[in-house]
């Protein structure tokens, strides 16, 4: 029998109209793997914010080894063996790697100082000890967020912690960095006998990695089981409350004319580094296109390229066959251009504004939502909302909340909803579920299908691989700024894809020495 | 034409910059740490103001201008929490609670200067203890060191050490990241163990205490006298520094520095028949000139490092 | 403000109300005290009542304070060249009310007694002061602003000091800032350091600056508006004293025997001892000699009887 | 949306209820009644038609300046530059009244305003071109362009343009046909109300029902969000800096042609921050600025009927004023404050209820 190390015992939690945790009684056992999940907003984040003691629950009571903890801050936390990584990374981008890990608890010299050096050794041995490959004076902006992510557990593992929790860790990373990540994990729990509570949305991978699971909804605790005992099915169930079907989507012919092209087109990231050269692919209606590879290989410049976001510095770029010279978000608009950002919160929503000014944006100087010019038409405006808001049944109070009260999920929904509402020709969508429950994910797949079910053209470019290879129709492999390769999806493995993601195979040689 | 600049450009003009300059250098060190913590403080103005008034009231009061100092501080520690409780624990909007204190500032020390003194306007009385002037020996054989730094009053040279200090504070102790960390990411800090409230508490604490030392330098050191609305604008100015120097204490001394050059060159030109209008204009114009030239160069270093990265 | 409490004791009924309007705050040591003193004065001598009306230079008070002076009083004393246009506007809506406008020139309203200063004239006496005292030949002035008033001090001043010494350098800085001591105090440095050995200070408290370089620099400076000595008797050799006070009381006593021709302006010079130096008192160092003082009122006498013609700023 | 609007209506005046109580402890103090202090302050706000003329008097200029102020914080770029654009607007203004002196009122009265605020705008548009064009800090260049345009009038009125009559640090008086009538005897109120209340109209729609306000908006929430959704979020922000340059420049404006009827050097005792004060208050929303600005408005002749009638001295008035505003600053806060006190209150009861 395992030995109990973290009780819970009925912790609820009041946001101003939102009970966020109702009565949760949860049990960690020393040195397990315990999945949390549920859907967005069902109370995981919170309820780990509890046990950090980045909240006080309203109600409640936490015991560690048996022992009544009183757990008012994160100190309290850290001094009781808790370490978590949390769901938006919590480093600071203008500081150095190291700088980073030992924020907090600095090594000192003449007892008032910061000793940098022996910081950046401390750093160096940690990440050897735990098989990391980082660069302790590197800054964070200059990170990828996989990095970023052994960063944030180096800086738990710095303070000590004994218990780990993961906030969806693998929202942001790829394959390859979550596969390492769940190395890491193991080798944690197995050789260093660390327990760990991991929450994410990906069934696979709690079936994969936990050794029990329990089940949150509507900031319930419905219950934990063993893994063995469990399957997706079941705890898709025991999340939704009632049976979700992954039926296979429906796939029409459609066969469109070329409507997107790019020639050998380059753009500079924003430290001025190159970081397309010469990207050329053509995209048809009716058609989507995926686009795999590793995160910062310029998936998401090319993204910003083709919507206007970032200047193209060289290349050609055509839309239906025309040539376009002036490159930039409100003309690519104009031109059919739909776009789902891969940052919902910094550039696909305004987190202050209600949600009808975010499903609006984009159309507020387009009739019949504005008349006499300028005029906007609420009534036709609050129409539209509402019905985006049951057509993608966005959980919300009302049209006039503020999107920033809503969970990620619903976050993204708003995203999704607005952009698909434009009927564009073209639709550019990245990381399209990122972050979001099974439930949403299955809807949301299912609306870009139906898109191109209507003969849109489609890029989608995502760090999921299942995904990319559930709804292409086409992929294209992107490594260092170039295509690597180009495939009929039904043609090709995830394996074979991963090479060419990691530039260790590569078909179109010489499109790289241009 | 020679004749006129060598009136105009002599070593009263350094002296006068290094003068001016000081008010304005404790204040703005004071608001770049509240800037670093995320609070723009332009209830520096109100802070100095009440700092010359109390450092003349202790002056007057314990014969001591130390005590006139202390006071001063005090009264600045309590402001600054006053500022600090409205902004981080109410979250009130900082340009608010700062007017507010600006306008508390001017009635409260024009309130106390009757009740306690009896006087309206100004209050001056040779019982006001000034602050001590320095004079080091070894700068008197070289004319002009000793013409452009020697017997100032002592908080120009505080001041200069205090803008080491806070350099190294903020950029070489635990405490000085903390500090900007709060600013930068309240909530990475916060899950580091460091409560991100506090560090914001400190910064705003410690800006009152600076302008406390401002203010009485100016009633103490620069003059020894207390006047309704003496700070004119110093506070402001500071603002200003903090903003241009980018909130680094080097900066900001720098702009300050040239702040009070230009304000002393202003002074200067109208002895030579420049209308006096103009000659004030000159700080005015003069910073936002400055920025602009520093700015512009920016850019271009930017454009240009990113060419040669290209080539790299 | 604070003064209105003297109403507040004894029985309003048959004392004669007065009200005294200032532009400005009072507290600046010069011209606003000044006409305080003035009205205090009357309410010792005469048992008159008054309440203080200040605007404190803000331009939206000047129409409301003056009319709820008007309504409280049947005297109003209206000082600040400021109240030009209004004063002209409320003094026609109330012609119960006398009006004595203090600092500048109108006539012509029967209800509205302006008194005129020629500061120029006592700011004549002052240069030529300066230029007596000083040994370096070169005597300084710091204005609080470059307007017209300030400036009728100014040509005075300069007219006076050449008047003894023709070949005198005689340096101006307008601070433009009447609430400022350090710039003042900078200005005075800077005047000083040019060799100035003496400078006369028309800046409000901007001056009191003046006063404290002089210190600093063991140097002479010269008052203005009251006899400002007394704020340090050690570096302030005099002061150009505007007799506000003593202006605004007369009137008020010839208002209540009905001596007054209505609406005209009095000017107040050196004739009228409106203006003139003040040395004062006897208990403190002395630096203007006697045969300093035969020659200055020499001058006065010349200008008083048309001599000399002080010049006036426009 | 209207019930929040309910919630912060109650809590802004228990938070300036308190300040009261606060005030009034402070007169106690200083042996004053504060029943006679607010009554005087109260009647002296509306007492009678001409208090109340007076009040809504000065509510003119803070409104004008406000609502400027308003436009360009809730775009994302700061004007704390409303005083100079203010100076530069009324000079203008005051420049066509003496130049243009056979002008009918119905050209020269329009002249006026439209080149005042032309002026107002222009001096705004100089900072807005530094910030999106070159990155420099609007707020620094605001503050020193305030000196700037407060001197460079002094030297105007005081050298080319200085009066002749009278000593009057001023120009002319502007021709009679420019003046616009007072409304109500002794004060200075003119209809120059029923301009601003107009152009205040137009401002709330433009800030609140047009696609104009709502880019304003989105630039000012989340640059990156605007930009994404096709709006040129410079050109916006430029367009604000304008507009609101152009609304201090006509609160300087109406100053002249309402009020003085001339240009004077202090025209000014800095409206444009207290303008920005109703406008910080109200959080940027145009109808909130107005009720502030008209709070203001009374807050300022109140007060000075309170210390003429009563015997508390003006700066203790000011320190009471200063008290309001930190209460009315602090009103969110203790809100939130309260509403997680009862939250706690009520889920005790539910534990022990539970238990
Ligand atoms: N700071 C807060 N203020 C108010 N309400 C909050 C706050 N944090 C969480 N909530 C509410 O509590 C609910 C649970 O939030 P929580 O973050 O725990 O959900 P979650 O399970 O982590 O969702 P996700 O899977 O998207 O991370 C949310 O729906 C939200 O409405
Ligand atoms: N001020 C707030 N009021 C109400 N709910 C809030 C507030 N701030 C955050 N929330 C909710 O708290 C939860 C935690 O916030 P968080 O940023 O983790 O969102 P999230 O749902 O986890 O999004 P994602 O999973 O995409 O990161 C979310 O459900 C969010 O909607
Ligand atoms: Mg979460
Ligand atoms: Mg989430």
């Amino acid at each position: 029998m395992a030995e109990k190390l973290i009780e819970l015992k009925n912790i609820s939690k009041q946001f101003p109209g939102v009970l966020a945790n109702s009565n949760v009684n949860l049990t960690i056992n020393k040195g397990e793997i315990h999945a949390i999940i549920g859907e967005n907003g069902a109370g995981k984040t919170t309820l780990m914010n509890i046990l950090y003691g980045l909240y006080e629950p309203t109600q409640g009571e936490i015991f560690i080894d048996g022992k009544k903890a009183v757990i008012k801050s994160p100190l309290d936390a850290i001094k009781q063996g808790i370490g978590m990584v949390h769901q938006h990374f919590m480093l600071l981008p203008s500081l150095s790697v190291a700088e980073n890990v030992v924020l907090g608890s600095e090594p000192k010299k003449k007892k008032f100082f910061m000793d940098y050096d022996k910081a950046i050794e401390i750093t160096k041995n940690l990440a050897q000890k735990y098989g990391f490959k980082v660069d302790p004076r590197e800054k964070i902006e200059a990170l990828s967020v996989g990095v970023q992510q052994r960063v944030e557990i180096l800086k738990v593992l710095y303070r000590g912690a004994d218990i780990l929790i993961l906030d969806e860790p693998t929202a942001v990373l790829t394959p390859q960095e979550t596969d390492e990540l769940f190395n890491v994990i193991r080798k944690l729990v197995s050789d260093m006998n660390k327990t760990v509570i991991i929450i994410t949305h990906k069934l696979q991978e709690v079936l994969a990695i936990s050794d029990r699971v329990s089940v949150m909804r509507q900031g319930k605790l419905i219950g934990t089981l063993p893994t063995q005992q469990a399957d997706a099915k079941i705890l898709t169930e025991m999340m939704v409350g009632k049976e979700v079907l992954f039926h296979d989507l429906h796939r029409e012919k459609v066969s469109g004319e070329k409507v997107l092209e790019v020639k050998d087109i380059k753009a500079k990231d924003n430290r001025g580094l190159t970081v397309l050269n010469g990207v050329s692919f053509s995209l048809r209606a009716g058609e989507i296109l995926g686009v795999a590879g590793v995160e910062g290989n310029g998936q998401s410049e090319l993204v910003e390229v083709l919507t206007g976001l970032r200047n193209l510095e060289d290349g050609d770029y055509f839309i239906n066959g025309k040539k376009i010279t002036d490159v930039n978000p409100s003309n690519m608009r104009n031109l059919g251009i739909s776009h789902v950002p891969e940052d919902r919160l910094t550039m696909g929503l305004s987190k202050e504004a209600s949600l009808w000014e975010n499903l609006l944006m984009g159309l507020q100087h387009k009739k019949p939502f504005v008349v006499k010019k300028i005029h906007l038409n609420k009534k036709k405006i609050f129409e539209r909302t509402d019905n985006l808001i049951k057509e993608y049944d966005i959980r919300a109070i009302d049209r006039y909340m503020k999107v920033k009260k809503l969970s990620g999920g619903n976050m993204q929904k708003v995203v999704i909803a607005r952009e698909f509402s434009f009927d564009s020709p073209i639709l550019i969508i990245a990381q399209p579920t990122r972050g979001v429950d099974v439930g949403a994910t299955e809807f949301i797949h299912n609306q870009i299908m139906r898109k191109r079910n209507e003969g849109a053209a489609i890029l989608l470019v995502s760090a999921e691989l299942d995904e990319i290879m559930r709804l292409s129709d086409r992929i294209i492999t992107i490594y260092e700024g170039s295509i690597t390769g180009e495939f009929k999806n039904k043609e090709v493995t995830k394996q074979t894809l991963g090479l060419y993601m990691t530039g260790k195979q590569n078909k179109l040689k010489g499109s790289e020495d241009n | 034409m020679k004749q006129m600049l060598k009136e105009i450009f002599n070593l009263t003009l350094l002296q006068h910059t290094i003068r001016t300059a000081t008010p304005i250098i404790l204040a703005a060190l004071g608001g770049l740490l509240t800037q670093h913590t995320g609070m723009l403080n332009i209830g520096m103005e109100g802070m100095i103001l009440l700092g010359a008034f109390f450092g003349v009231l202790g002056s007057y009061f314990f014969g001591s201008s130390l005590m006139g100092v202390l006071l001063a501080s005090l009264v600045g520690v309590i402001i600054g929490l006053i500022f600090a409780i409205f902004v981080v624990e109410l979250k009130s909007d900082e340009f608010i609670v700062a007017i507010a204190i600006n306008m508390f500032a001017s009635g409260l020390t024009v309130f106390l200067l009757r009740s306690i003194f009896g006087v309206k306007g100004a209050f001056s009385s040779p019982d006001i203890v000034p602050l001590p002037r320095v004079n080091f020996s070894f700068l008197e054989n070289v004319n002009f060191l000793d013409k452009i730094f020697n017997n100032h009053s002592i908080f120009v040279y505080i001041s200069w050490i205090l803008v080491a200090l806070i350099y190294i504070y903020l950029y070489k102790t635990p405490q000085g990241i903390w500090l900007r960390a709060s600013g930068e990411y309240p909530e990475a800090l916060l899950t580091a163990g460091v409560s991100a409230k506090k560090m914001k508490y400190k910064s705003s604490i410690y800006c009152g205490v600076l302008c406390g030392f401002a203010g009485a330098h100016l009633s103490l050191g620069y003059l020894t006298l207390f006047s309704e609305n003496m700070s004119a604008n110093r506070g402001f100015i500071a603002v200003a520094a903090i903003i241009f120097g980018k909130a680094n204490p080097i900066m900001t001394f720098i702009a300050a520095l040239m702040f009070g050059f230009f304000d002393a060159l202003g002074i200067r030109l109208q002895v030579v028949g420049v209308p006096s209008q103009f000659t004030q204009m000159i700080p005015y114009i003069a910073t936002i000139v400055a920025l602009f030239i520093v700015t512009n160069r920016q850019l271009q270093k930017h454009k240009k490092s990113k060419g040669e990265r290209e080539l790299a | 403000g604070c003064s209105s409490s003297k109403t507040q004791n004894g029985d309003s009924s048959e004392k004669t109300k007065v009200a005294l309007v200032i532009a400005g705050g009072l507290g600046d040591r010069s011209f606003y005290d000044s006409a305080h003193e003035g009205v205090e004065k009357a309410k010792q001598d005469l048992g008159i009542e008054y309440k203080v009306y200040e605007c404190r230079n803000d331009a939206s008070l000047y129409n409301d304070q003056l009319v709820q002076a008007s309504q409280y009083a049947s005297i109003v004393a209206v000082v600040g060249y400021e109240f030009y246009d209004v004063v002209q506007e409320i003094a026609k809506e109330f012609p119960e009310v006398y009006y004595i406008y203090v600092d500048n020139e109108i006539e012509g309203i029967d209800n509205l007694i302006t008194i005129s200063y020629a500061e120029n004239e006592g700011s004549f006496l002052a240069g030529a002061l300066a230029a007596m005292l000083t040994k370096t030949n070169t005597i300084g002035m710091v204005g609080g602003m470059d307007i017209p008033v300030i400036r009728n001090f100014q040509v005075g001043y300069e007219a006076g000091a050449k008047y003894i010494n023709k070949d005198i350098k005689v340096e101006t800085i307008f601070a433009e800032d009447f609430e400022d001591p350090a710039k003042g105090k900078e200005c005075a440095t800077a005047i000083y350091s040019r060799g100035a050995d003496i400078i006369f200070q028309v800046a409000g408290k901007t001056g009191e600056g003046v006063f404290e370089a002089a210190k600093e620099q063991g140097k002479y400076a010269i008052g203005v508006d009251t006899d400002q000595r007394y704020i340090n008797p050690d570096v302030i050799v005099a002061s150009m004293v505007k007799k506000v006070g003593q202006s605004i009381y007369d009137t008020i006593i010839k208002i209540q025997n009905n001596e007054i021709e209505k609406g005209k302006v009095i000017y107040y010079g050196l004739k009228e001892d409106g203006v003139g130096l003040g040395y004062g008192t006897d208990d403190m160092k002395q630096f203007v000699t006697d045969d300093m003082k035969a020659k200055l009122d020499e001058i006065k006498e010349m200008i008083v009887n048309g001599e000399i013609e002080v010049p006036t700023a426009k | 949306m209207k019930k929040i609007n309910l919630s912060y209506i109650i809590s802004l005046a228990l938070s300036i209820f308190v300040a009261l109580i606060i005030g009034a402890l402070i007169m106690l103090i200083n042996g004053k009644s504060p029943f006679i202090g607010y009554s005087a302050l109260f009647s002296g706000a509306f007492g009678s038609k001409y208090n109340l003329a007076t009040t809504f008097a000065k509510t003119v200029p803070l409104v004008l300046t406000g609502l400027g102020t308003a436009i360009s914080f809730r775009s994302g770029i700061f004007n704390i530059g409303g005083e100079g654009q203010l100076y530069l607007g009324a000079f203008a203004a005051a420049y066509i009244g003496i130049t243009f002196t056979s002008l009918p009122f119905f050209i020269g009265i329009p002249l006026a305003i439209i080149f005042g605020a032309l002026v107002g705008g222009l001096y705004a548009f100089l900072p807005g071109i530094l910030k999106v064009k070159y990155k420099i800090d609007e707020v620094i260049t605001t503050i020193m362009l305030n000196t700037v345009a407060v001197l460079f009038t002094s030297f105007l009125v005081n050298y080319p343009f200085a009066t002749t009559q009278g000593k009057m640090n001023g120009t002319e008086i502007i021709a009679q046909s420019y003046h616009l009538r007072r409304l109500v005897k002794l004060s200075t109120l003119n209809t120059s109300i029923f301009f601003m209340s107009f152009i205040a109209i137009v401002i709330y729609y433009l800030m609140e029902k047009t696609s104009i306000g709502y880019d304003f908006k989105m630039v000012g929430q989340n640059r990156m969000f605007a930009r994404y959704g096709g709006i040129n979020d410079k050109k916006q922000m430029l367009i604000a800096m304008v507009i609101s340059g152009a609304l201090c420049g006509m609160a300087g404006v109406f100053e002249v042609l309402g009020v003085h009827y001339r240009f004077l050097q202090s025209i000014s005792p800095g409206y444009a921050w207290d303008g920005m004060l109703a406008s910080l208050m109200a959080k940027n929303n145009p109808v909130g600025v107005v009720l502030m600005a008209i709070f203001l408005g009374a807050l300022k002749t109140g007060s000075v009927s309170m210390e003429n009638a009563t015997s508390i001295p003006s700066e203790l008035v000011m320190v009471i004023q200063a008290i309001i505003v930190l209460f009315i600053a602090g009103e969110a806060g203790f809100k939130d404050k309260f509403v997680l006190l009862n939250i706690k209150r009520k889920s005790k009861k539910a534990g022990e209820t539970n238990a």
